[in-house]
């Protein structure tokens, strides 16, 4: 039942919020304590019970919520994000800061449908209900070119999820399943002819590909946050909506194991591309907003090398990186409201040396940035180790492409944060203020919180995903899904097979005649 | 059947008359005809209460409206349209695409009609009964559509009075333009 | 009894003749005029396939013939907004035509 | 004796919450506060690194503290947990030993400087992530500790940020660091395809197991060099750390010289389990070893800046040391880590002495006997530059001794030219003597070329300074008697290292072979510093200057122009591809989809412009083309039932 509250509150107050919250302290009051009453629900949303009731029973549709482990990660990390970003918005909105918030914490209720929907129609419904409050924050409060941006996104956005919709009609029908509901589906699709699957998972997979984003289909996102509103708060929105990944992981491959395996390859190349592209886009870029879009686009293309390479590590880890950039990538669209709100522009020419009369937002927006680029320790980094690991296994050169983005990540990292903060100042800026540091402050605990024990959630994660993997052994992405063996054959002698796993650490000496460096 | 033949020839001459005509005033009652004609198909379809509806609203009030317009507009008819010249006949040839497809796939369903007794059960779709499925079954879309008017009649007179409050003198000045242009015509 | 196709037909040619007038006229007066012609197409098919329902039951027959007349109900409310939108686009552009009314061309 | 090795695992933790202390209450703090508190945490950990380094006395294995689970996916299971044995102890004390040395000097030489709380701050960071690297149990938490070192190498060498140059050295370091890491993030996935874990004494365990020169374990050896390679600025990436000289003097004692840079000795003498199977990759991670020492030492005689000489020649003596675990003689690695942090720590830190009393000035060529006015610098720096050399009795004559005789003997080597990498090594030593001597007369000998201004100020430094030098200068002496030649002597290191590496079989030599080999660098480093003399003393530097401008001298100058290449091959192709692609992006990739890019943009343009025309109409006939549709399929499934 907390599923359905997750769902509900911010709905109510959305509502609440857009009648009455004219005032400035009214929204922010609002705002801030749904936000507060969602995040508190989803720390116990994970283990508790869903719901399903009948919706439209002669389609079949239900409306069914499952805190599945993934989900409720993503939620609850969602949900954590929103509080400073809701205070961000109703502090730095300039024009009617109600209606801001109002939309944004519908989109937080259409995300946490997204994540927590058990049933194929509830889960579309979800993507496109959380597409129109992000449509409108873009376009009623975005930068001067927001129309043409506007424009582009719903072709994007509506293109894509105009074929996913196709497929999604069609695979009841197809199957003969009994409902949308989740297990329902899963009992039969995964046994559709390959040809069959092949072209659903394809309808499928470019509706979500428009939103993990992947390249050539990614163009919408960088004018999306070059013309949002520059508090940042609406990229931050924006920043949850990449979805496309949890999309794949939790509807597509599950439920068309076949024609996963058919497609992934080209989907993991294209993902490749992306990763690297963005990376490399982004170390070009003079504009913040538009570095850290590419940059953004990088990781989801580490997301998308995760997800392809159908290995069990890589699932838990693109969808560990989903829940981790939600925190770097929102924290940094905030510091750069910060920094708009400093200097009236994007320009990192006009920027510089900022360190010196702000040495507090220099050294948490360091700390933000260490964690985007994945440096290990925060919370990017068993994300895109596990997903560049699981994509290695089947496909060692294309993750090993993939992992030079690490390079190019690195380039763009120190550039951004030299051409801020370092260097000559030129003109004396204000110290980080007690709303920002309010504001990054959430964003930072949780980046510590899943750097430095993200067990706990990937464990959560790999409930589901064993899941997946349990009811494809069937199928043949079965195989796929597994561990993999030691590569028996460079074992010498007949002792090979496979290795033992390694005794499980406790605390206490190493037998003595088992030296460290081991020994002939 | 010949009864239907009758009523479909004059159904579809006033169609035809109402994307036809240059005059608008011709097209509307031209759409009466159709709009009339269509009330007597109702009657032979065992659609008694909808026959009379049609007529008094269709063809009466909805019309009549249209005719004050039209009227108070006195809008003429055109010269023939410079854009998109391509756009008739390829229109035309869809339509007749749209139409030969629906009437197949009519025609391809071979459900027989129902017994004439089972017909004559819905004792003519009188007023009675559907007007006891609409305030038992169907009353929230009953009310529904007792709000949406409401809500119609409000837009209406808003969209009416906005021109003539929003600012006094562009609207005395447009009014005179106005005129003049009627005059003109 | 006339069968059920014949009225589908006289429906879809009513439709297509309506549509052809939404694509060729330019007043908006004459498109909004073919839009109620195929409005009522429409209606002419739903009433003749309720009576076909009448083989089920009477109820599912007149669920048809009510769904009609809630159609015919909003076609009064579409009228009148309509018509209040065309009155006010003529009193500030004095011309219903609608290629010029092209707000969404840049 | 176990819970006694358990408690070192706080050390890390320890230098951590100074960081932390520093990082947020420094600037409230007077000075010396955060220096004293830095120094206290390092401390610290240098006791509990003590007491686990007596803990392990009698024990051959180590002790696995286990945290909490790091991460888990599939089969794949990471603990943060530590293992404490007496190859990472030595290293613990290394990092903490001279690492608290270098802060008590940190305290005289930042005094005054505006950003000292964060100075402390960063250099406890430092201290943390290195003793995490050094005592990880497996792959991904050293990793943790391998970019932390990376990140506040990079922070500190920017420390004095306003400076442009500053910044951008810490830039290139960052960067060229990262292009290493991914060396070791691709070692890592290919060493859990092939092992199945990345728990390090699993994989060291299994690996014995494996093929004899499989390729795959091969490749698993080049992958980790190019990690270390990164790290460890050696060929081809040794271009960062002379430019990182930018950083304040004892950051480049500490993490440049001291510690930072031997993590790659460190990583392959740690999986030397995995060298020892892979012949290949242990030849070709000598040969590097070996070619670095020499380029570093011939780029070391051109250069004119007193902490870039250093640099060159500390790639150089990291080179050694990699050259010796590239034979399998692990302990001799550590060995040379040890001696080489205490003599390069106090080379930099008189050095910072140095700077520190000329305000500022590093050009050599306005230095000059500094000796007579500065007694003690001048004297640790002199004990200093006899030990890098190799002079006999000091602590750099044993470990150069030991990778010279280990690289001669390695079994490992056999068939990938041992004699050559002798060779080559020999020379380099001879070479060493030579241009310490000449960073030695240059600085403290000879007459005096200090701007007149300047030499009013010239002054010998506070006691919080000199104390270390002198500590250090009594390590540089002592500890290379923990390693005498095993052939005549107990080898205390070689004992305590070996059960905690890898076994590799070595030739054995007869004693007069040895001796033989032992006089043979012996002369070497007396012809080298003859040489110097030679040169600088007797001639005054005359035959440098005749041949300034030769293409040798040129060479010498600029490192063999590795920088040079680079700027070509990779930052000018970098900045045009990411340039390319940005526009590129802009221009196709983006309209292209709206509008059509390359050939196909007339046509997809003006379908585009056809259906997109504004008309009412137009939107309306695509509407009817919908419906058109959808009663076609109707119609055609209706049909075909």
């Amino acid at each position: 039942m907390i599923a359905l509250f997750v769902l509900v509150i911010p709905v109510v107050f959305a509502v609440v919020t857009g009648l009455g919250g004219a005032r400035r302290s009214a929204a922010l009051a609002f705002g801030l304590f749904s936000t507060l009453a969602t995040f508190v629900l989803t720390l116990f949303l994970y283990g508790s019970s869903g719901i399903s009731v009948p919706w439209i029973p002669g389609f079949g549709v239900t409306f069914t919520l499952e805190p599945t482990g993934a989900g409720s990660v993503l939620t609850l990390v969602a949900a954590l994000v929103m509080i400073p970003t809701v205070v961000m918005a109703a502090r730095r909105v300039e024009r009617s800061p109600g209606a801001f918030v109002a939309l944004m914490l519908l989109m937080q209720a259409g995300l946490s449908g997204i994540f927590l929907a058990h049933d194929l129609v509830l889960f579309y419904v979800s993507w496109e209900f959380a597409l129109i409050p992000s449509m409108l924050l873009l376009g009623a409060f975005g930068r001067e070119k927001r129309r043409a941006a506007v424009l582009k996104y719903l072709v994007y956005a509506i293109g894509g999820s105009f074929l996913m919709l196709i497929s999604i009609l069609a695979i009841k029908p197809l199957s003969g399943a009994a409902s949308y509901r989740f297990t329902d589906l899963m009992s039969v699709t995964p046994h559709l002819a390959a040809a069959t699957q092949v072209w659903l998972f394809v309808g499928l997979a470019i509706g979500m590909a428009v939103k993990l984003p992947l390249w050539p289909l990614h163009s919408w996102l960088i004018d999306f946050n070059e013309q949002n509103h520059p508090s940042g708060a609406a990229d931050v929105m924006g920043t949850l909506y990449k979805v496309g990944g949890f999309g794949f992981f939790a509807w597509a491959i599950p439920l068309l194991p076949v024609g996963a395996e058919r497609v992934g390859p080209v989907l993991l190349v294209l993902s490749v591309v992306t990763a690297l592209y963005g990376a490399i886009a982004a170390a070009a870029q003079t504009d913040i907003k538009r570095l850290l879009a590419y940059a953004s686009l990088s990781h989801m293309g580490i997301v998308g090398v995760g997800i392809f390479g159908l290995h069990l590590a890589g699932l838990n880890g693109a969808i560990f990186l989903l829940a981790a950039q939600m925190l770097s990538t929102g924290g940094l669209f905030l510091v750069s409201g910060m920094l708009y709100q400093r200097r009236h522009s994007f320009d990192l020419d006009r920027f510089g040396g900022l360190a010196k009369s702000a040495p507090a937002l220099a050294a948490l927006s360091l700390f933000v940035l260490f964690t985007f680029i994945g440096v290990p320790g925060l919370a990017n980094f068993p994300g895109e180790f596990l997903s560049l690991l699981g994509a290695y296994q089947h496909h060692p050169w294309l993750a090993a492409a993939a992992t030079l983005s690490v390079v190019a990540a690195g380039v763009y990292g120190v550039n951004f944060y030299q051409r801020l903060y370092q260097g000559q100042e030129h003109e004396a800026t204000h110290e980080i203020g007690t709303l920002e540091a309010f504001a990054l402050i959430p964003l930072i605990a949780g980046i510590l919180w899943l750097g430095i024990f993200p067990s706990p959630q990937l464990q959560r994660i790999q409930v589901q995903s064993r899941l997946i993997a349990a009811t494809t052994t069937s199928a043949s992405a079965g195989a796929l899904l597994a561990a993999p063996l030691p590569d028996t054959t460079t074992l010498a002698g007949a002792k090979g097979g496979p290795l033992a796993p390694p005794s499980l650490p406790g605390e206490g000496p190493v037998a003595p005649d088992a030296p460290l460096g081991g020994g002939q | 059947m010949i009864g239907f033949i009758v009523l479909a020839v004059v159904m579809l001459a006033g169609a035809v008359g109402v994307v036809t005509l240059r005059q608008p005033v011709h097209a509307a009652l031209s759409l009466v005809v159709t709009l009339l004609a269509l009330a007597v198909t109702y009657v032979t379809l065992q659609a008694h209460f909808l026959a009379v509806i049609q007529v008094i609203v269709y063809a009466g009030a909805i019309m009549v409206l249209f005719l004050f317009v039209i009227m108070l507009l006195n809008v003429e008819g055109q010269a023939p349209p410079p854009h998109l010249r391509w756009l008739p006949p390829l229109a035309f040839a869809t339509a007749l695409l749209v139409a030969a497809g629906i009437a197949v796939t009519a025609f391809v369903d071979r459900a027989p009609l129902p017994a004439a007794a089972r017909v004559s059960a819905l004792q003519g779709g009188s007023a009675e009964q559907v007007g006891t499925l609409l305030f038992s079954h169907y009353v929230l879309a009953f009310q529904l559509v007792g709000v949406l008017l409401l809500a119609g009649i409000v837009g209406a007179v808003s969209l009416a009075q906005r021109g003539s409050r929003g600012d006094a003198s562009g609207a005395r000045s447009e009014g005179a333009s106005d005129t003049r242009e009627l005059s003109h015509g | 009894m006339v069968p059920t196709p014949y009225y589908v037909a006289l429906s879809a040619l009513l439709l297509t003749i309506g549509a052809m007038g939404v694509l060729t006229r330019r007043s908006a007066i004459m498109v909004f005029l073919s839009v109620e012609l195929m409005l009522n197409a429409a209606n002419l098919a739903i009433v003749a396939y309720a009576r076909q329902w009448s083989a089920t039951g009477v109820e599912q027959a007149l669920s048809g013939q009510a769904a009609v007349f809630i159609i015919l109900a909003i076609a009064a409310a579409e009228v009148a907004v309509g018509l209040g939108i065309l009155v006010a686009i003529f009193r500030n552009r004095v011309s219903t035509d609608v290629d010029e009314l092209s707000e969404v061309r840049s | 004796m176990t819970s006694v090795v358990q408690w070192a695992a706080l050390a890390p933790l320890l230098a951590l919450v100074g960081s932390l202390i520093n990082a947020f209450f420094g600037r409230s703090l007077k000075e010396p506060a955060p220096g004293v508190i830095a120094s206290l945490m390092v401390a610290g950990g240098f006791v509990l690194s003590v007491l686990a380094f007596i803990g392990l006395q009698g024990m051959h294995g180590g002790v696995q503290v286990t945290l909490w689970r790091y991460f888990t996916a599939g089969t794949l299971h990471v603990d943060a947990g530590f293992m404490i044995d007496r190859l990472s102890v030595t290293m613990m004390l290394i990092i903490t030993g001279v690492g608290l040395l270098i802060h008590i000097y940190s305290i005289g030489y930042m005094h005054g400087d505006d950003g000292n709380s964060r100075y402390f701050s960063q250099l406890n960071l430092f201290v943390a992530a290195m003793l995490v690297l050094v005592m990880a149990s497996s792959f991904p938490l050293m990793f943790i500790g391998w970019e932390g070192v990376g990140v506040c190498s990079y922070l500190l060498i920017g420390f004095w940020y306003r400076d442009r140059v500053n910044p951008d050295a810490g830039r290139k370091a960052f960067i060229v660091n990262r292009v290493g890491d991914v060396g070791f993030l691709l070692a890592m996935f290919l060493t859990f395809k092939t092992f199945g874990t990345l728990n390090i004494a699993s994989v060291n365990a299994a690996a014995p197991g494996m093929l004899y020169g499989s390729g795959v374990l091969t490749l698993i050896g080049l992958l980790y060099l190019l990690g270390a390679t990164g790290k460890s600025a050696q060929l081809p990436l040794q271009v960062w750390l002379p430019d990182a000289m930018a950083g304040p003097t004892p950051v480049s004692a500490l993490i440049h010289a001291a510690t930072m840079v031997t993590a790659g000795v460190y990583l392959i003498a740690r999986i030397g389990a995995v060298y020892a199977m892979a012949p290949g990759a242990a030849g070709t991670v000598a040969w590097v070893g070996a070619l670095t020492a020499f380029i570093a030492a011939f780029a070391a005689f051109a250069q004119t800046d007193i902490k870039k000489i250093l640099a060159y020649s500390t790639i150089s003596q990291v080179g050694y040391m990699i050259a010796a675990v590239g034979a399998g003689a692990y302990w001799v690695g550590i060995f040379h880590v040890l001696t080489h942090a205490f003599f390069k720590a106090l080379l930099f830190l008189s050095a910072g002495s140095v700077i520190h009393a000329l305000g500022g000035e590093q050009d050599i060529r306005k230095m000059g006997g500094l000796g007579r006015r500065m007694k003690i610098t001048g004297n640790t720096a002199l004990i200093a530059t006899l030990a890098i050399s190799g002079v006999p009795f000091l602590a750099g004559f044993f470990s150069k001794d030991a990778i010279l005789s280990g690289t001669f003997t390695s079994g490992l080597l056999a068939g990938n030219g041992a004699d050559a990498l002798y060779i080559i090594l020999l020379v380099t030593a001879g070479m060493t003597a030579a241009y310490m001597f000449r960073w030695y007369y240059g600085i403290f000998g000879g007459q005096s070329r200090v701007d007149a201004h300047a030499a009013e100020h010239v002054h010998e430094s506070p006691p919080v300074m000199t104390w270390p030098l002198g500590i250090l200068a009594f390590g540089s002496i002592a500890v290379g008697y923990l390693g005498l030649p095993e052939f005549a002597f107990p080898n205390l290191i070689q004992r305590w290292l070996e059960p905690a590496t890898a076994k590799v079989d070595f030739n054995t030599l007869t004693s007069g072979t040895d001796w033989l080999l032992i006089g043979l660098s012996v002369a070497v480093v007396a012809i080298g510093l003859a040489v110097g003399w030679w040169v600088y003393h007797v001639r005054k530097g005359a035959p440098v200057a005749a041949i300034k401008d030769s293409n040798l001298a040129g060479a010498s100058r600029g490192a063999l122009g590795f920088d040079a290449l680079y700027r070509i091959l990779f930052v000018a192709s970098g900045e045009g591809i990411s340039g390319g692609i940005a526009t590129l992006d802009r221009d196709v990739v983006d309209r292209g989809l709206a509008a059509g890019g390359g050939g196909g943009a007339g046509l997809v343009g003006k379908l585009a412009t056809l259906v997109q025309s504004g008309f009412a109409r137009a939107y309306a006939f695509a509407m009817l083309l919908g419906v058109l549709t959808l009663v076609l399929v109707a119609a055609l499934t209706g049909v075909l039932k």
